[in-house]
């Protein structure tokens, strides 16, 4: 049904500056029906620009968009979903307290002929997609692939002939990526586009059929994907060849630090485990698995039923945040922007506001020292801010994440907790933090690294766990162990 | 074109300034009476109260919270301070006052983190109840009579002194509002008690990972509240020498109103004591020139509420 | 048979005001020995609460109602459907407007226009020659402060007395009374020779306002109420006309309606408690008041 | 076992709806005194009290679900009354009355909406400026003394009764019932919804959010001048006092309610339940003869315990181990 040739969608010399930024610089890209095509590149390229841009979000300051022939000068979101040309966003874009079937037909309320049709149509429309959410559920009490598949839905809804995919990935476990990975073959076959963003260059290989590399606001190529390599793309991306996606594993494995044993949740059973000195010990497990409420549990952040903490071989209370830090720990929050980050405050604030404490001589706040620390961490993270008085919600999401590892590398802890520390973040920045992993260990400290991206926790933990619905199912050495293998026991 | 840039920028960015100073040139021309040293005195005197009630209220909001129980705990305040000249002395009563304050602020503190009201909204009625509460305690204890000190037996020199006594000129009660701002402008700014309100303020969840105590910056908010209250409450009771379960009635409104339009805004996180000053002074300043200017107390209703109605626009659409 | 209770109400304008405290402390002192329950309603200055209160008198099946609203004449319909109902209904220390009187059974007490009345009268004896004055009123929109200063103006001479100026308070809040005197004493000086001042405990912040500026010397200041600060004043002399109202008396007197009217015998219906006209001269003539 | 689990979802649903608790408490608390609590008079009575805060709340409610508070709904509805006793005392017809009143409102809500709204300020912050703004016009209309109507006529609109029923009551279960629909059942109301549940996605979805809101603030407007004209027929006056303690207590009631601000979540229901709370504490403390201080100091202490309640339920949720 696709027809090759004709380009529903035709981005020429578009340009978009933001205060102090040049976010988009003369961007062109062709995509053509019935394709999927991918963009990749470095946090803060520009790609969701150019989509909020495509979408209606944000305006372009010049260039011309053409879709599906048609030249558009200005849209807004609702126009350009009408004209067929639908974006699931980073983050969703649903209403938590309403059901699946009014979100999926959310503002078109009275065209559907009230409550009833809406259900009856978006009932139609899951079943096409082989999908059974019921749509009376609550939105907010989905999971986060079956909002993706509302989104997707939703999407449908409006005969949308391109779909804009901003890292759907991101929250998503492999089994729900294959699932994703086939609606999306199904959305082809329908001559529908696909523009898919994503940090994961697999999938990119696995689904895409076009891919165009960004990097500071420019199209660097735009190639068929079997004509580009991977470590091509790589290069491509960061600009310089990068040899390795991750740094040589350090071998620096002391006696025991933390032992934690019998610690029990609602949603934990008897978890137990220990951490060694000087290593990095991965967890893998699904979304849902209880990862994070494990790491949460150490840290103070949530009560517990039951655990005994030893660290050191002393037995210790960690009973909120504070115990944890004074104990020597540190965690990266899973959601940078609601856990994670102040946004209104300037990046220097998110810094320092970990080590505070230190700065703070009868209660009053060192300040040259606090600029010192938030220059300092600024230049060594590398972060890509005007000053250090600019606030973090204009920084990219990789340089958000920068600001939170330098909060807690200020601080130095023994164990640092780092719970999906390279979501949505580039390959070159990806490669900083684990470069700042190994250093972290090389000077004695501990991590634990939970990621959803199993290559990662294989090239860089010295010892594996696998979590399944909140048990530890079992421990890998990731230098001997097969992924196939340490991915059965995650799934249970 | 580049000054006349800045120039605006410098208008827009102190729009309560302008406004005083547009509010004051008006009046002076039209009632010169105004620039008179007493009138100039009289609307420090009547604006210190409101200020220190408006200091505590920029704490909570910077927080991220609100409190509309100030009103409670002025009366209550004025009422335990009046009703102990007379058994232990105006020093007691006075210090017994200002722990008061400080012990109904944190009352306040706790019931909210025990309850773990986390938004605004919840904060906002549960202070409101709050206040119903405290007014009703000095109703019970008073029986509604109004309290003179007056009458008191024992000397109670110290507090007409705070009331209408002057230091080289200068009202007393302005001068140690000016001691305590200049304090509370160090604590906000500089310390690390000040600085997690603002954390705190910012984004809870984060400033609690960073290993800050939300319920106990919460009940330090409350109490900083409730012992700024006292003061003025203090400072209120002994400017018109009586104190009932009733004094400071519209305070709550009118110090949240003053902290907003000195540009504190609601959604917590920023803020400063110093421009609330301001927002006081404009406040003040707009009942006294419009008595000057005689207007009916009708109209300045309704000048008071399109001025701050004004005010807050403007001041969004700046930040717009 | 046990007898039955009779219940009656006093539906009063705000228990924060310390004059209708007192006037409830009276009906709780003295009901009793009528052999009534009194019942305590408050209207928090919202007539709605007050129209609310006479429903619950009603379906609750009280003798009577004494009420002293916010608003007498926003009662109007209630007071109807009061007395098909067979509630007696009394006003007390008020009065409703002249088309309305056949709504309610009887008043006792004063009317807040005859507090006016005697402030003016008694200022233009102490002022032959003539006076500037100048009015503080009380919250305004407030019965007691419309009928104030009605009363106030309509009696006065404008050949003898001159309004400086006349404001009201937002509240009836002494700090409100300063701030207003201090304005005025910015715009007048000492061209002011007398305060009408439409509450005691107001005119405490009008008194100290006027020290403040070292002008209180010879200023005429005039407060209604008859409270222990409005006596404490006049004895001090720094409030030279006190006119109180003696709730002790309406009290009773209201009282003393009620059961007649219970017993159908003939009764007045309108029974008026003189005011109390307390200058420095004859304070000690009267007893010290209890609130 | 489907006895307990039946009186589990009972219980559950009522402990998501703490001030139907306190109904139930309040009713049995009762039970053990010999008043005329029960009566169809008093319970008549009391929704007969209600209505007139039921109604504005009404209105409260759509600004409410769309994510806004309004705290100028005394003063609109003071403003609607005394319009309407001005002209009805001027002879004009009583739907002209009517009209001016809710038109009144209609345009507080378009000027409250333009500055929530429109110019995205704080609705808190601007509503309660404009409810003061309003006091002020109110008094000047009139002289800030009550305004009384000299038409009876007027005055039975809203003191008649329907088969037994007041007047009042039976305007407020018309509106009870449109308002529901409004919300429940149509475009718009699903609209608000969205707008509260998240604005920006609403927007995205291409809902016209700003007029949407708009129009829930000229509703709520309108309601609450409505309701000032169906007050001043009650109380055959007009005045500027009637509204100065009505736009917190409305809120409040719906906040007890459990519809919350922020936004999405609740509905009318929620809020006639809330807003009724309020009268019967007062009701039934007025039958047990306790007044004054101590109804002021009980009424401030089931505030904070309905609405705390409610915020450790869902602190117990947040943090259930
Ligand atoms: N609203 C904004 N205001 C100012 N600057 C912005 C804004 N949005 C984006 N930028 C800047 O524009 C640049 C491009 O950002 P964009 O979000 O498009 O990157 P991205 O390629 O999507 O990165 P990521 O992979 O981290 O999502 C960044 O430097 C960012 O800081
Ligand atoms: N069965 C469930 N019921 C309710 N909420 C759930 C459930 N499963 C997961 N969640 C929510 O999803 C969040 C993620 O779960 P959790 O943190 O336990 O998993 P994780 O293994 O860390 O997953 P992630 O890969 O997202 O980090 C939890 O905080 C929880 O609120
Ligand atoms: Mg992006
Ligand atoms: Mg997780």
């Amino acid at each position: 049904m696709s027809q090759p040739g004709r380009n529903i969608l035709v981005v020429r010399d578009v340009c978009k500056s933001f205060p102090g930024v040049k976010a988009l610089d003369r961007v062109s890209i062709q995509v053509p029906s019935g394709v999927v095509y991918g963009i990749v590149g470095e946090n803060g390229a520009g790609k969701s620009t150019l989509m909020k841009i495509l979408s209606g979000v944000y305006e372009k300051d010049s260039g011309t968009i053409e879709f599906d022939g048609k030249v558009i000068e200005r849209t807004t979101p609702i126009q350009a979903l009408r004209r067929g040309l639908s974006i699931i966003y980073q983050e969703f874009n649903l209403v938590n307290t309403m059901s699946v079937g009014e979100n999926i037909y959310l503002g078109r309320f009275r065209e559907m002929g009230g409550m009833r049709g809406v259900h009856k149509k978006a009932r139609a429309l899951l079943d096409s997609i082989g999908s059974r959410i019921s749509t009376y559920a609550k939105v907010g009490d989905l999971s986060a692939s079956e909002m993706q598949i509302v989104e997707i839905t939703k999407a449908l809804s409006f005969d949308s002939r391109l779909i804009i995919m901003d890292e759907p990935s991101s929250s998503l476990t492999s089994e729900e990526l294959k699932r994703l990975g086939k609606i999306i073959n199904q959305l082809r076959d329908k001559g529908i586009s696909t523009i898919y963003i994503s940090h994961k260059l697999d999938e990119i290989f696995e689904y895409c059929d076009i891919v165009t590399v960004m990097r500071d606001g420019c199209v660097i190529d735009s190639r068929p994907v079997s004509e580009m390599s991977r470590s091509e793309m790589i290069e491509k991306m960061v600009g310089r060849t990068i040899d390795n996606e991750y740094p040589p594993r350090m071998h620096c494995v002391g006696g025991p630090l933390l032992e934690i044993k019998n610690l029990t949740t609602r949603k934990l059973h008897d978890v137990s485990f220990t951490l060694n000195r000087g290593e990095i010990l991965g967890f893998v497990g699904l979304v849902g698995a209880g990862r994070t409420e494990i790491v949460r549990a150490i840290y103070g952040a949530d009560k517990v039923r039951s655990h005994t903490l030893h660290l050191q071989g002393k037995q210790t209370r960690v009973r909120n945040p504070k115990e944890a830090m004074v104990a020597g720990m540190g965690l990266l929050p899973e959601d940078r922007k609601r856990e994670g980050l102040i946004l209104p405050f300037s990046v220097e604030a998110n810094i320092t506001m970990a080590s505070l404490d230190r700065l703070t001589r009868h209660g009053i706040i060192d300040r040259s020292k606090e600029k010192e620390i938030g220059e300092r961490q600024i230049k060594n993270l590398n972060i890509k801010t005007p000053s250090a008085q600019t606030r973090t919600h204009s920084l990219s999401g990789g340089n958000q994440q920068k600001c939170i590892v330098g909060r807690w590398l200020e601080l130095d802890p023994q164990i640092l907790i780092l719970d999906e520390p390279t979501r949505g973040i580039d390959v070159g920045a990806k490669y900083e933090i684990y470069t700042l992993m190994n250093r972290i260990v090389e000077a004695g400290g501990s991590i634990i690294m939970i990621s959803s991206e199993l290559p990662e926790v294989l090239n860089m933990s010295n010892r594996v766990l696998t979590i399944c619905e909140g048990r530890v199912t079992g421990e890998f050495n990731p230098e001997t162990a097969s992924a196939a293998e340490i991915m059965s026991r995650a799934i249970g | 074109m580049r000054n006349e840039n800045k120039l605006l920028r410098f208008i827009n960015q102190n729009l309560v300034l302008l406004g005083i100073i547009v509010l004051v040139t008006v009046t002076a021309v039209i009632q010169p009476k105004f620039l008179m040293t007493r009138n100039l005195t009289n609307i420090l005197r009547q604006m210190t109260s409101l200020a220190f009630v408006a200091l505590g209220m920029t704490f909570v909001i910077i927080g991220g919270f609100i409190d509309l129980s100030v009103v409670g705990m002025v009366s209550l305040v004025s009422v335990i301070t009046a009703s102990l000249i007379n058994p232990i002395g105006q020093v007691g009563a006075l210090l017994c006052g200002l722990l008061a304050g400080a012990l109904l602020g944190y009352l306040n503190g706790t019931i909210l983190t025990k309850f773990g009201a986390t938004i605004q909204a919840e904060v906002l009625f549960i202070t409101y109840g709050m206040s119903s509460v405290f007014i009703a305690v000095g109703l019970l204890v008073t029986n509604a009579e109004t309290l003179r000190i007056a009458r008191s037996t024992r000397p109670y020199d110290m507090f007409t002194a705070i009331g209408s006594g002057s230091f080289l000129g200068i009202p007393i009660s302005i001068l140690i509002f000016a001691v305590i701002l200049a304090i509370m402008y160090f604590f906000q700014t500089r310390t690390l008690a000040g600085r997690s309100i603002s954390l705190m303020g910012g984004n809870k969840t984060a400033a609690y990972l960073c290993g800050f105590n939300i319920n106990r910056t919460m009940q330090m908010v409350y109490t900083i509240n409730g012992l700024m209250s006292a003061f003025g409450s203090i400072v209120l009771m002994s400017r018109v020498t009586t104190a009932t379960a009733t004094l400071g009635t519209g305070y709550e409104a009118n110090a949240i109103l003053c902290v907003v339009v000195g540009g504190t805004t609601l959604a917590g996180g920023k803020g400063n004591v110093l421009r609330t000053l301001l927002g006081v002074f404009l406040i003040t300043l707009l009942s006294n020139c419009m008595n000057l200017l005689g207007l009916s107390t009708y109209m300045q209703t309704v000048m008071n509420g399109a001025v701050l109605v004004t005010a807050i626009w403007l001041d969004n659409r700046k930040r717009l | 048979a046990e007898k039955k209770e009779v219940k009656i109400a006093f539906i009063t304008q705000s228990l924060e005001n310390a004059s209708q405290a007192f006037a409830w402390s009276q009906f709780q002192e003295y009901a009793p020995q009528y052999g009534f329950t009194p019942y305590l309603f408050e209207e928090g200055y919202d007539p709605q609460k007050g129209v609310a209160a006479i429903g619950t008198c009603i379906a609750e099946g009280f003798a009577a109602i004494s009420i002293n609203p916010t608003d007498p004449s926003a009662m109007i319909p209630s007071f109807m459907e009061a007395q098909k109902a067979g509630v007696i209904v009394g006003m007390y220390s008020s009065e409703v407007p002249e088309e309305f009187k056949q709504y309610r059974d009887f008043m006792c007490g004063t009317n807040d226009i005859i507090c006016g009345e005697v402030a003016a009268q008694t200022l233009m004896e102490a002022f032959p020659e003539g006076v500037k004055v100048v009015e503080v009123g009380g919250q305004s929109g407030h019965d007691a402060q419309i009928k104030r200063h009605n009363g106030f103006f309509d009696t006065i001479d404008p050949a003898k007395v001159t309004v400086l100026d006349s404001k009201n308070c937002p509240r009836w809040s002494s700090d409100d009374a300063m701030n207003i005197m201090n304005d005025f004493i910015t715009l007048y000086g000492d061209e002011i020779q007398a305060v009408y001042c439409h509450w005691d405990i107001g005119a405490t912040g009008c008194i100290e306002a006027l020290k403040a500026a070292n002008l209180l010397e010879g200023v005429y200041v005039i407060g209604v109420d008859g409270c222990m600060i409005g006596y404490d004043q006049v004895i001090e002399g720094t409030q030279q006309l006190c006119i109180g109202q003696n709730f002790t008396r309406m009290t009773t007197d209201t009282l003393d309606t009620i059961q007649k009217i219970l017993n159908k015998e003939p009764y007045d219906e309108v029974t008026f408690t003189a005011l109390d006209v307390v200058t420095p001269a004859n304070v000690s003539t009267f007893p010290y008041p209890k609130w | 076992m489907s006895m307990t689990s039946v009186l589990n979802k009972v219980w559950k649903s009522l402990s998501r709806q703490k001030a139907v608790l306190a109904i139930l408490a309040l009713v049995t608390l009762m039970l053990f005194f010999d008043t005329n609590f029960f009566t169809p008079y008093n319970w008549l009575d009391m929704l007969r009290s209600t209505s007139i805060i039921e109604i504005i709340g009404f209105g409260v409610t759509v600004v409410v679900i769309c994510g806004a508070c309004d705290l100028s709904v005394g003063g609109t509805m003071s403003i609607g009354g005394i319009l309407a006793i001005m002209l009805v005392n001027a002879n004009y017809p009583f739907w002209l009355a009517f009209l001016a009143g809710i038109l009144s409102g209609a345009l507080v809500g378009l000027v409250n909406g333009f500055l929530v709204v429109h110019q995205k300020t704080e609705p808190f912050i601007i509503t309660l400026g404009m409810g003061m703004l309003l006091k002020g016009v109110a008094q000047q209309l009139t002289n800030a003394s009550p305004l009384s109507s000299r038409n009876m006529e007027f005055m039975k609109i809203s003191n008649q009764q329907f088969f037994g029923i007041p007047s009042l009551v039976v305007y407020m279960a018309v509106l009870l019932v449109a308002f529901f629909c409004l919300l429940r059942f149509t475009g718009y109301g699903r609209n608000c919804y969205a707008i509260g549940g998240n604005y920006e996605v609403a927007k995205n979805s291409g809902i016209n959010v700003i007029r949407t809101k708009w129009i829930a603030f000229v509703i709520s407007g309108s309601t609450a001048a409505l309701a000032g004209v169906l007050l001043a027929s009650r109380m055959n006056t007009g005045s500027s006092i009637y509204g100065d303690t009505t736009g917190m207590l409305v809120n409040c009631g719906i906040v007890i309610g459990g519809t919350s601000f922020a936004g999405g979540i609740g509905g009318i229901y929620e809020s006639f339940i809330g807003l009724f709370v309020i009268q019967l504490i007062s009701n039934s403390m007025g039958m047990l003869g306790i007044g004054g201080y101590s109804q002021q100091l009980i009424r401030g202490i089931i505030i904070v315990l309905i609405i705390g309640m409610d915020c450790y339920a869902r602190k117990r949720k947040r943090e259930a181990v």
